[in-house]
């Protein structure tokens, strides 16, 4: 099975970026491209939860947002205390690695396409429900709960995060109009999605250069975190879907949510929330080292792993 | 005729900050404020708006003295440590002082 | 029949603006997309022309053409003597309501492909002609006719405004390319379209958000006077098609045109032309009030009379 | 050597006044302009670029004093009453004075 | 044969450009627009190479290189001593005509799609190979070989630049992926081709109207040379084509690239080596001049002389 | 406290000298820069953005007397002759001064 184009996109971009290219993609046009794949995501996701009654998926969800909870609280001491990263710093990057990256979630779902794995139509809500609670308990771990007046504006901004909503929007949209009403609509957010998706991460890879200097300067222990943080995170998402009896697919995409690192929603409600953090430190590992390694190697993996659970669990 | 000098105070700093910091600078008595998008480079590297969290905005203010130092000192407490910031001041003649 | 998506996008943009969610499109992004719908519109309806005998339009086109002169006339007292705006008020709305707005004609056609009703050639071709007409007469009812030297610029101006140039450029490409020849083109310019109108309608319900503090202020004349003026300007527009003999879809289409107010062509015009008007206040009526009026309740209205008309007429 | 000091005018205003503003300041005078995009709020509420008939743009003209006398005037006068729009003067030192 | 809609889109521009039109393409829209035709044309060239056997391509490739260096040399005295233009200017001039023009390539391809001739699946390579070797000779030809210490700065701008960049990654990703890989990109890159071509043009045409006022000043000598040196230059390519090997429809698009001037590539590198050259000059000769003389007369005659060519060939 | 007083520098020139610019004010001296895109018109006549190739930047840099009188020489020998540009420099009070 050859590489997937648009991963050869992103080596592109990087490529171009490393090599001090005067290529560029105008900011514009990367918020179309981003515009185009939360849409996407959501509406797809809409159209099948139309199919199946949302009542199932309740438990579910609720052990979803469980997780989204637990696992910057695991980030957390580990950071603080066996990397020795500031207190700041360390609730931040427990915030970036607790939530999630709709592009590296983006290019599972091109992963299971391109070997026709299906996967529950849940998964979309699942990236929306995992995207808050790591960004919340980062701040808390941060700041604690003393006298903090602004929650509410700091909620309000999260909640209403351009991501947010227009995930909740395509979800809502795809449920009500369902597959029949959708169709029209299919010609650009369906069928352009790959082509669109290879455009995104071309800017990605683009960014992500940009990151290698930092790199270069704060070094190892971010390379060494990138890099190890996803699997244990994403082996944790994938045993809750496998208990969670998603299938394969969800399985995988589970795995790979928990095992990404967010790079939009995170990196901006903490640089207003958190100040004192330093925003390059955890963008860079999450942009800059997490997002490429899931793309190239950790993906991979936890389709394995996912096959591995469904196998030996029988 | 009414004296029609004020100061024109420049902001140039991180994109994201632009919501809040506006309506800040209206609380601080500013009358009003304009902003353009920019890149640049500081003390905290490059900032090349290749997407939002890495750009700036410029943000001017054309206000009287009083309100100028209220803005300069508010903006060193509350921003200037944790922010890719700068801030200077200018002087200038307006038209209709009375709206400043 | 439920509703149609791209309205869903509308209200998703519209509970985001009115939210204050941070989610914008690029102006850059709506200008590529609005000239999308300006050449797609001029496209399909050269197409169509080209098959139908061009002299069988004409006596249509000058009735069209008469009641973009009428329209305004019949507007402006009511605004400046009942209503009791201001004479350049009066006339701003005047221009705009007697204009018509390429939206909520999209819109129109996207509510008539949903239920395969199909409609006459020349509507593209009758929106171009309704865009001007009341411009000009709403300037007149400004200014009077008295020492106005600036009138050649001023229509140049509204004559090779961008909406009138991409219509009419559409129009004259696809009439002499043909169906054959505009193929090639139509993934783009017909199989996106109604996507495109989607993220189109999404922008349009963050600006008509916008418009809501405005609406506080101005509060009632504006919201009676944006919801009361669609229906009867309908109305004429819905007669005057089936006296033309217009299908079932043109009539209703021809109803929307005269029933929608402009927020592109006539505010440009306007503000250069009427300076003294207030711009916010035609604005606000015409994007805040009457276009979510017509695309959620007018349409279907014009519709059902376009319906009545043709059986009554037998 | 000539005296290099010069006028900054810089104007904020409606979009839609780009065109014909910048043919007028070249008839009262200005040997250039230089235009920004921009966003902002004042007097006539927030103009914020979301698309061309809400947004502003920014135009900076270095001119003699004369040209900047003539140019604050006939702004005054022909669109300060109806149009969302600032003027503001600054002193500046130019290189090639010949030029402006 | 009706004429390409895709022209007419040209001819739209230009005539809302002089007719002084407010339409405007935003600069983010104009660079999403090359993207995607860059992009498509490599992936296109790309999918075709990994059918074919590269090794074959060598000796051509070099041929062509070798073109690439000499037509500037032919272009420069002619320029120098019988046009009477300045070193520099003339310089400047022999790069652009000896690079190469994508958006002329496009229509080239375009033209015979439209005729269903296929052609050589090394042109898009040939493309990559004749756009930089002229810049290069004709920063000598205004420099000569003295103390021009930057020369590494120079190359790299020149190699990595946009165009290039997007070009050969395209080409490399098309050709790693393959036929079957490629697919899922198609919607977007190759579906959506023309339209994204006709797009294009029609920008094109509002900045070539921008050049007819510089036209009206520099006058004849420009119009004389940037209607005259495409027929010869593309001359040289069919016969080089037809030398080659070439199908009717690679001899075709060879003689497009050699008698296209460049308007991207080379501006933008003869600015920062050869400052002293008017760049007014070479873009108005390219753009104002060569473009549409190629688009509308040039192409529909190369592809004649590549037929007979190919006939009297036998 | 300590003296407060910049100057600030105003470049407006062609978008595709950015980079190289940009480095340049730097090996001068410059601790830092902000960039905006523009469009315009001056003695080579009408820049308007419509692309790359045609656009402007306005660049701003904030610094001592030294650096500036460093940058518009080096600017007037090195650029001023071949491309489109303009110079202008003005007076400003900064924030931290330190770090200018
Ligand atoms: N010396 C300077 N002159 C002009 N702009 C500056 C200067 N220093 C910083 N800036 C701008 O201010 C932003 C934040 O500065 P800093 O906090 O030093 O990183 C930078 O990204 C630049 O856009
Ligand atoms: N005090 C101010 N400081 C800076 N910019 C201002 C100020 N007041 C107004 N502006 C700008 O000028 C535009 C028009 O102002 P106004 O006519 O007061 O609405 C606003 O949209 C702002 O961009
Ligand atoms: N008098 C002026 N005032 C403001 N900006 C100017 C002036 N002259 C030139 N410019 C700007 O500087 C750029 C280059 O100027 P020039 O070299 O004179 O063509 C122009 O495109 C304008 O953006
Ligand atoms: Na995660
Ligand atoms: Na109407
Ligand atoms: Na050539």
């Amino acid at each position: 099975m050859s590489v997937d184009p648009v991963i050869l996109f992103f080596v592109l971009g990087l490529v171009a970026g490393l090599a001090k290219s005067d290529l560029r993609i105008p900011p514009a046009i990367y918020d179309l491209l981003s515009t185009l794949l939360l849409i996407t995501i959501g509406l797809k996701g809409g159209v099948e939860l139309a199919r199946s009654p949302l009542v199932g998926v309740m438990p579910q969800a609720a052990g979803v947002l469980a997780i989204g909870f637990i696992l910057p609280l695991l980030v957390f001491p580990i950071l603080r205390f066996v990397a020795r990263f500031g207190r700041a710093d360390s609730a931040s990057l427990a915030a970036h690695y607790g939530s999630v990256s709709v592009a590296t979630f983006a290019v599972g779902v091109a992963f299971l396409a391109e070997r026709n794995v299906g996967y529950d139509s849940q998964l979309p809500l699942f990236l929306v429900l995992l995207e808050v609670p790591a960004i919340i308990v980062g701040i808390l771990l941060a700041r604690g709960l003393s006298g903090n007046q602004s929650w509410g504006k700091l909620l309000h901004e999260i909640l209403l995060g351009k991501s947010i909503v227009l995930l909740v929007g395509g979800l809502a949209i795809g449920w009500a109009a369902g597959p029949t009403g959708v169709q029209p609509l299919e010609p650009l957010f369906f069928d352009l999605f790959k082509g669109v998706l290879a455009l995104f991460l071309l800017e990605m890879g683009l960014i992500a250069a940009g990151q290698a200097q930092a790199l270069r300067n704060k070094g190892l222990p971010l390379i060494v975190f990138g890099v190890l943080a996803p699997l244990p995170l994403a082996a944790i998402g994938a045993c809750a879907g496998w208990a969670m009896g998603l299938s394969v697919g969800g399985t995988t995409l589970l795995a790979v949510l928990t095992g990404s690192a967010s790079y939009i929603a995170a990196p901006a409600a903490i640089r207003m929330a958190v100040p004192e953090a330093n925003p390059s430190l955890s963008l860079t590992a999450s942009l800059g080292v997490t997002f490429p390694f899931n793309i190239f190697v950790g993906i991979p993996i936890y389709y394995s792993i996912a096959i591995a659970l469904h196998q030996w669990g029988g | 005729m009414p004296d029609d000098s004020r100061k024109l105070i420049t902001i140039v700093t991180e994109a994201i900050l632009e919501v809040e910091l506006c309506e800040h600078l209206e609380k601080l008595g500013a009358t009003g404020y304009t902003v353009t998008n920019a890149r640049g480079s500081g003390h905290r590297g490059i900032r090349d708006a290749g997407w939002s969290s890495s750009s700036n905005v410029r943000i001017e203010v054309v206000c009287n003295e009083v309100v100028a130092q209220r803005i300069a000192t508010s903006l060193r407490d509350n921003y200037y440590n944790n922010y890719a910031m700068i801030l200077f001041e200018g002087d200038v003649r307006v038209l209709r002082p009375e709206k400043f």
